[in-house]
């Protein structure tokens, strides 16, 4: 086995586990047992991976190309850069922690959820390292499969609307973007990423853009998120949050920044515009939000714009903290989900109003969700702080505006989540907080705290990601030869 | 051969064209409905023959013939539906069969 | 000159007589309650645009007319028409309603149409071409270009019509069982 | 020396971790001994450095890098730790203080349920704080900024089922978030021009930047530093945050957190003096802020309170002084106030903790009968407050008035506004003193008080009371300005004092006499009105009611601000997010489905109808051809 087949490993591992589960006759535990031993064995291949990737490289790596369609130019072509090997790291950690947390509280028809959950993860992987334009939307329209389903059957009381919603949302832009990638690809004849020559076509650049302004989501292509994050099972509210919300902003520096360079910098302004809209609004809306998940799904839907502002900045400092911001989010985001999780397990709400006091007698719950709530806010020293302030210090460099938008979007962070720690934690006891819910038991913290513990680690050093994000360490550069 | 200009025949096919689209457009017994699209189709036949002659081409007569196969045709399946309908003992009226309301 | 002007008040002659008796029938065709005497009108309408094809050199297409038209087409009518009983239709009765109103404001409107653009894009310019060669419009020369410019659209139309004949022959037998 | 900076550092995060994974596996009080040690190593660290860099013959600062922090590009950031004269100074004061303070808290926390997370935070905030004097570049420095912030919330926090307590602790972090955003703004200033956040890259571009770009840098840093010493206008929180437990205000409120706006214009003073401007509105800011803080003192009914705009007020003091580029004095004043400070806070929590938690003044009256250790060292502390000589506050406050006298108008305008503060704590501080200490012990204090064991508390509370009682009256000698100054010397290499504040001796005995006179007037007048306990608080109906409101800043605030935001919140929500952006996809599908019943409606299965359509279409398109022909 070369390194290179890990990549594809990656991929296939969990579909095949997935197809596995779905034909035999598996016990409810040996089902789960296995989802999690195959999802922590991609922890385990991402590892491998990473300790073996070499950062001074320019280039893709461990990659693999094989012809599909040779006519069209269309290829199996997979492969990793820097930045998204992160993503892959962020997506089988994630994934791994929130495949446990259906093992943990039991999902009913347990093989349906389990191969669904593979097949996201090899999915979603899959989104991250295709490096051919049709095997890139094949897998991007793949993970919509599996979340329509998960959250169409295992979610909350408004589910069926929320999936529709969703379907039509993503759908809809991809079904643009489809569109712009048979152009683009037969206008240059072929549909390899890494090939590809750069367009200047607007038309092409707006039909991909729309369609990961609404995977992100920015506003005002958000229309789709508070259902979805509030009606799905919280382990796939950590999902689409943490980890497929990156999708959206992954494409765009993979695809549209790179591809589309003379469109991106004409519209640049405009897509600033809205993440730094998407940033004011979301914080202002998680102000108001009156449910644990409520606020943290405007938030994600702030930092998805923080993102595209760091992206879009088109500076140094800018991608570098972008892609350090994907990976503190998405970590950040994945867990607070799924403590919002065990406190609505306890509670049966999320209600505000019907929250409180939690900290009182729950030290492992209170400090969890403490440090998660602290390095959300991007608290000077976190991960999240070291992402935003590149974030913004590239932005700035674009035009001061952006990085003063940026400042008062952390002021806004500040305030609503100690919002919701307050809500969840301080206070008089709630009505629906009872006196014997528990305190987070040792298989919720085996999931939660080495998401925390990743980010502490982040937080001592997110120069790990800020500097090995892109070969040469000059984004900019990277971005003008195509990643080449 | 001088004689009348090809605008009046033309004039004559527009009129032709009209009165068959009334008759379609009025009438609710379906033979006169059926006659009434002859008419119509004539008056197309006349208009391009006129403009073959014109042009003084052949593919308008052509155009012609063609179109008289296609109106035997329509009027071969046309009386066909009008015999079966009358086999059901239902009203032969335009109006009475609805079964297209949405 | 005479002899050139006397065929030109005769060409004029045949044609006015043709084209009133066409213009005349079709009005007839639409307007008759019964429609055996429709039928009847439009064999006269088809007759005398046989006659109109003749003065525009469409000889074959004449006969055609003539032959398939006045002919197979109008006796298939009768035919069905006798079948199926003559079931009288007043077209007026009941006053305007919105739909016939409707129909001959569309009709008319048509029409006008016809007639301002052909004057508009014509003017002048709309005179016969007198260069049209002896062969203008005979059977040889329609068949030729049938086996050789206009293959596709011969073979098509008698595909058509097979079509056309099956389906007549599907729809009255199906009828028959059904009844 | 280094080593010793790391240690000091390190220690106290040691000890947060240490109680935080030992959890329950521990007794309550080992966690307080594990934070006091961790705190009393970090000190050992502190003096270690002091002397490893004395011994060196250049004291221009050294740097150490553990890893690099932050890297992108050529801009590059490491986890640094600086000694240099300024960063000991701040390290010995820090955890100096701070471990005889959470060495008090052991007796003073006893018996609370949750003392191993109070511990925690404790040690945090040292570590915080330490973090943010060693901090080798600017980047840290925020980093330290923002932790201190951060252990503040938590330790205001600490009693969280206390409505009044959360809502403190997060107005605390939301205006020292405003602080922290102007900051990281004007990094971002400095990183556009020098893609280096180092202290000496920074301040050598300090001198090549337009006047508007510098201007901004200091503006964005004197945001910072204003919120997190609560100067106008950002003061609000200060008040506030005593929901915190007492000494927390002591360590954070009073002596260290809080001070940390004077370090940082101490500390980035090679951009302030490049920006005069905005250094001299930081002094106006710090002589405004002494003297209403001082005013709003005078009304004030909790004991803690009253300290609490006291230290607003002698913050007010440093900023004056560091402002007018008195560096060493502003230094030396955070130094001696946070001796004295420490120890009133102190002093009131032995109080507070004998009177089972009562704060109010009004009730306390006479206390200094029953418990006389106590007395005396509030005693000094308010002495050392008001700057009588010789004790600790006389030596360090009358060089900053004398210091600014020295810069014409403006400076005398400083001046004058440090000197009717010098009446004004003479006045509040001895008020308190009068209300609360003197005469016969009220029926509430006979009846609450419950004494440790017959003495005035446990020894873990009464030594640093002790200590610091001590360094209040004697700290101030370490520098008399006209005779000696090795303060002054010693921060010489790093934050020289421009010669504009160098007062002359003249001066400096011209500012002495009247701020002493003023003081001793204030006391007078305390004694006066105060002196036999008649009243706690005058009656001057509007002067009163605009005190007691605290100038209107806390309404100013909520009316500008924070209503509108939520308004606006509120009303995105209801008016926007609702009807429109969570509708529009229920609507398309919606409008489509209505569509389509319209359209059905068309359909009547009347072939004559479809076909009238297909006529009038046809007419139509005729009539457009023709148009457009």
């Amino acid at each position: 086995m070369t390194t290179s087949s890990i990549t594809s490993l990656l991929i296939w591992l969990p579909v095949a586990a997935a197809i596995a589960i779905w034909i035999l006759p598996l016990s409810r535990y040996a089902t789960g047992s296995l989802a999690v031993l195959v999802s922590l064995v991609e922890v385990g291949f991402w590892i491998e991976q990473a300790a073996r990737f070499d950062f001074g490289k320019h280039g893709l790596q461990f990659s693999q190309d094989a012809p599909w369609i040779k006519d069209l130019h269309v290829s199996y072509h997979v492969g990793e850069y820097a930045f998204s090997l992160w993503l892959v790291g962020l997506t089988v950690i994630a994934m791994a922690a929130c495949t446990g947390y259906g093992f943990w509280v039991g999902r009913d028809r347990p093989r349906a959820y389990f191969g669904l959950m593979l097949l996201l993860t090899g999915a979603t992987v899959g989104v991250f390292v295709a490096q051919d334009m049709l095997l890139f939307y094949a897998f991007f329209e793949a993970m919509l499969i599996p979340l329509y389903i998960l959250i169409g059957v295992w979610g909350g009381a408004g589910r069926m609307g929320a999936t529709i919603k969703l379907l039509i949302y993503t759908m809809a832009g991809s079904l643009i973007m489809l569109a712009a990638i048979v152009v683009y690809g037969l206008k240059v004849g072929t549909f390899d990423l890494v090939d590809a020559p750069t367009s200047t076509s607007r038309w092409l650049f707006l039909g991909f853009m729309l369609a990961f302004a609404i995977k992100a989501p920015i506003f005002p292509f958000h229309g789709w998120l508070p259902d979805a994050y509030r009606e799905a099972p919280p382990e796939v509210t950590a999902v689409l949050s943490g980890v497929i919300a990156k999708a959206g902003t992954y494409g765009m520096l993979r695809i549209v920044l790179t591809k589309f360079p003379e469109p991106s910098s004409y519209y640049r302004t405009l897509v600033l515009a809205l993440g730094a809209a998407a940033l004011v609004y979301g914080s202002v809306l998680a102000f108001r939000a009156a449910d644990f998940r409520g606020v943290v799904a405007y938030s994600s839907m702030a930092q998805s714009g923080l993102i595209t502002i760091g992206l879009f900045a088109g500076t140094n400092l800018g991608y570098d903290g972008a892609v350090l911001q994907m990976v503190a989010h998405g970590l950040v985001s994945c867990a607070l989900f799924l403590v919002a999780g065990t406190v609505e397990r306890r509670t049966t709400t999320g209600d505000f109003l019907r929250l409180g006091g939690m900290a009182k007698g729950r030290p492992a719950l209170a400090t969890l969700l403490m440090t998660l709530g602290i390095i959300s806010l991007a608290v000077p020293g976190s991960a999240a702080f070291a992402g935003e302030f590149l974030i913004l210090a590239g932005s700035y460099q674009r035009a001061w505006w952006w990085a003063v938008i940026g400042a008062s979007g952390i002021v806004l962070a500040a305030m609503y989540m100690l919002r919701l720690i307050s809500a969840v934690l301080h206070e008089a006891r709630g009505p629906s907080v009872q006196d014997e819910a528990l305190d987070l038991r040792p298989g919720e913290l085996a999931l939660v705290v080495p998401l925390v513990a990743a980010l502490l680690v982040l937080s001592a050093w997110p120069a790990g990601i800020s500097h090995h994000s892109f070969a040469g360490d000059a984004p900019v550069q990277a971005v003008q030869v195509q990643f080449r | 051969m001088a004689g009348p200009g090809i605008a009046w025949y033309l004039g004559i096919a527009a009129f032709l064209f009209g009165t068959g689209a009334l008759g379609v457009l009025v009438r609710r017994n379906p033979i006169i409905v059926l006659l009434s699209l002859e008419i119509m189709l004539n008056g197309g036949n006349l208009a391009l023959i006129a403009f073959a002659r014109h042009a003084g081409n052949g593919a308008g007569q052509i155009f012609a013939l063609t179109v008289m196969a296609v109106a035997a045709s329509e009027v071969c399946v046309g009386l066909g539906l009008v015999v079966a309908i009358h086999r059901r003992r239902l009203t032969l009226d335009v109006d009475e069969l609805s079964e297209l309301r949405g | 000159m005479i002899v050139a002007s006397a065929g030109n008040v005769l060409v004029w002659i045949v044609w006015v007589g043709a084209g009133f008796a066409c213009l005349a029938s079709a009005a007839a065709v639409v307007s008759f309650s019964n429609p055996f005497y429709s039928a009847l009108a439009l064999i006269g309408n088809l007759g005398s645009l046989a006659v109109l094809y003749l003065l525009l050199s469409a000889e074959f297409v004449a006969a055609a007319q003539v032959l398939v038209y006045a002919g197979a087409v109008m006796v298939m009518f009768l035919f069905v028409i006798a079948y199926v009983g003559p079931r009288m239709e007043t077209p007026w009765a009941g006053g305007p309603s919105w739909q016939s109103v409707g129909a001959v404001l569309a009709a008319a409107s048509i029409f006008l149409e016809i007639i301002v653009a052909v004057s508009l894009k014509a003017g002048g310019r709309l005179a016969h071409s007198d260069h049209v060669n002896a062969t203008f419009g005979t059977p040889g020369w329609i068949g030729r270009l049938f086996l050789t410019d206009h293959l596709l659209a011969f073979e098509i139309t008698s595909i058509v019509l097979l079509i056309a004949a099956v389906g007549g022959v599907v729809l009255g037998s199906h009828a028959r069982r059904a009844a | 020396m280094i080593s010793g900076a790391w240690l000091c550092l390190f220690a106290p995060l040691a000890g947060t971790l240490l109680i935080l994974l030992a959890g329950n596996r521990i007794p309550r009080v080992a966690a307080g001994w594990i934070s006091t040690a961790s705190v009393f190593v970090a000190f050992a660290g502190a003096i270690w450095s002091f002397f490893g860099l004395r011994a060196q013959s250049d004291r221009s600062g050294y740097l150490s890098t553990a890893w690099t922090w932050l890297q992108s590009g050529s801009f590059k950031v490491g986890l640094t730790v600086l000694v240099d004269p300024l960063s000991t100074m701040m390290m010995l004061v820090v955890a100096g203080v701070g471990g005889l303070i959470v060495l008090y808290s052991i007796g003073y926390m006893d018996g609370d349920d949750e003392e191993r997370r109070y511990f925690a935070y404790m040690s945090l905030f040292v570590f915080s704080m330490l973090m943010l004097v060693e901090g080798g570049n600017l980047l840290l420095l925020l980093v330290g900024w923002g932790l201190v912030g951060l252990s503040s919330y938590l330790l205001i926090g600490f009693w969280h089922e206390r409505p009044s307590a959360v809502a403190a602790a997060k107005k605390a972090f939301v205006m020292n978030a405003i602080g922290d955003a102007t900051m990281a703004l004007s990094f971002f200033v400095i990183i556009a021009h020098s893609s280096s956040l180092e202290f000496g890259t920074s301040f050598d571009l300090a001198g090549s930047l337009s006047p508007t770009a510098i201007n901004l840098v200091a503006l964005g840093l004197l945001g910072g530093a204003v919120a997190k010493s609560a100067q106008i206008p950002l003061q609000t929180w200060l008040p506030d945050a005593m929901e915190g437990p007492t000494p927390v205000s002591a360590l954070i409120h009073a002596a260290t957190m809080v001070t940390a706006g004077v370090y940082l214009i101490a500390r980035t003073h090679t951009i302030f003096e490049h920006a005069r401007t905005v250094e001299l509105a930081a002094a106006g800011l710090g002589a405004l802020t002494l003297v209403v803080a001082g005013l709003i003192a005078l009304v004030q009914t909790d004991i803690k309170r009253v300290i609490a705009y006291s230290t607003m007020s002698q913050i007010g003091y440093m900023f004056l002084g560091v402002g007018v580029g008195a560096y060493a004095n502003g230094m030396f004043h955070l130094m001696t106030h946070a001796f004295f400070k420490a120890l009133l806070f102190l002093a009131a929590g032995v109080l507070i903790h004998a009177l089972g938690g009562e704060q109010d003044i009004r009730r306390m009256r006479g206390i200094g009968a029953l418990m006389p250790l106590t007395r005396w060292a509030f005693l000094a502390g308010a002495l050392a407050l008001v700057g009588i000589p010789p004790f600790s506050g006389f030596f360090s406050k009358d060089s900053i008035i004398a210091a600014a006298l020295h810069d014409h108008w403006y400076g005398a305008l400083l001046a004058i506004a440090g000197l009717v503060g010098a009446f004004l704590t003479g006045l509040y501080t001895f008020r308190l003193y009068f209300l609360v200490f003197p005469g016969e012990p009220s029926a509430f204090v006979r009846e609450h008080l419950h004494l440790h064991h017959g003495k005035e508390g446990p020894p873990t509370m009464l030594l640093p009371v002790g200590i610091l009682a001590l360094l209040a009256v004697f700290g101030g000698f370490l520098q008399f300005s006209p005779v000696w100054h090795p303060l002054t010397n010693w921060l010489d290499p790093v934050a020289r004092t421009l010669t504009a504040a160098e007062p002359t001796n003249r001066q400096e005995a011209i500012s002495s006499v009247i701020a002493v006179a003023l003081g001793l007037g204030g006391i007078g007048l305390a004694w006066a009105l105060y002196g036999r306990g008649e009243r706690a608080v005058p009656h001057v109906a509007a002067l009163q009611r605009i005190l007691e409101h605290k100038f209107y800043f806390d309404e100013a605030y909520d009316a500008l601000f924070y209503k509108p935001a939520a308004q606006l919140a509120t009303w995105l929500r209801r008016d926007f997010e609702e009807p429109v952006v969570l509708a529009t996809g229920t609507d398309l599908g919606e409008g489509a489905l209505e569509l389509g019943e319209g359209v059905r409606r068309l359909q009547t299965g009347l072939l004559r109808t479809y076909v009238l359509f297909l006529g009038t279409g046809l007419a139509i398109v005729g009539v457009i051809f023709l148009a457009i022909r």
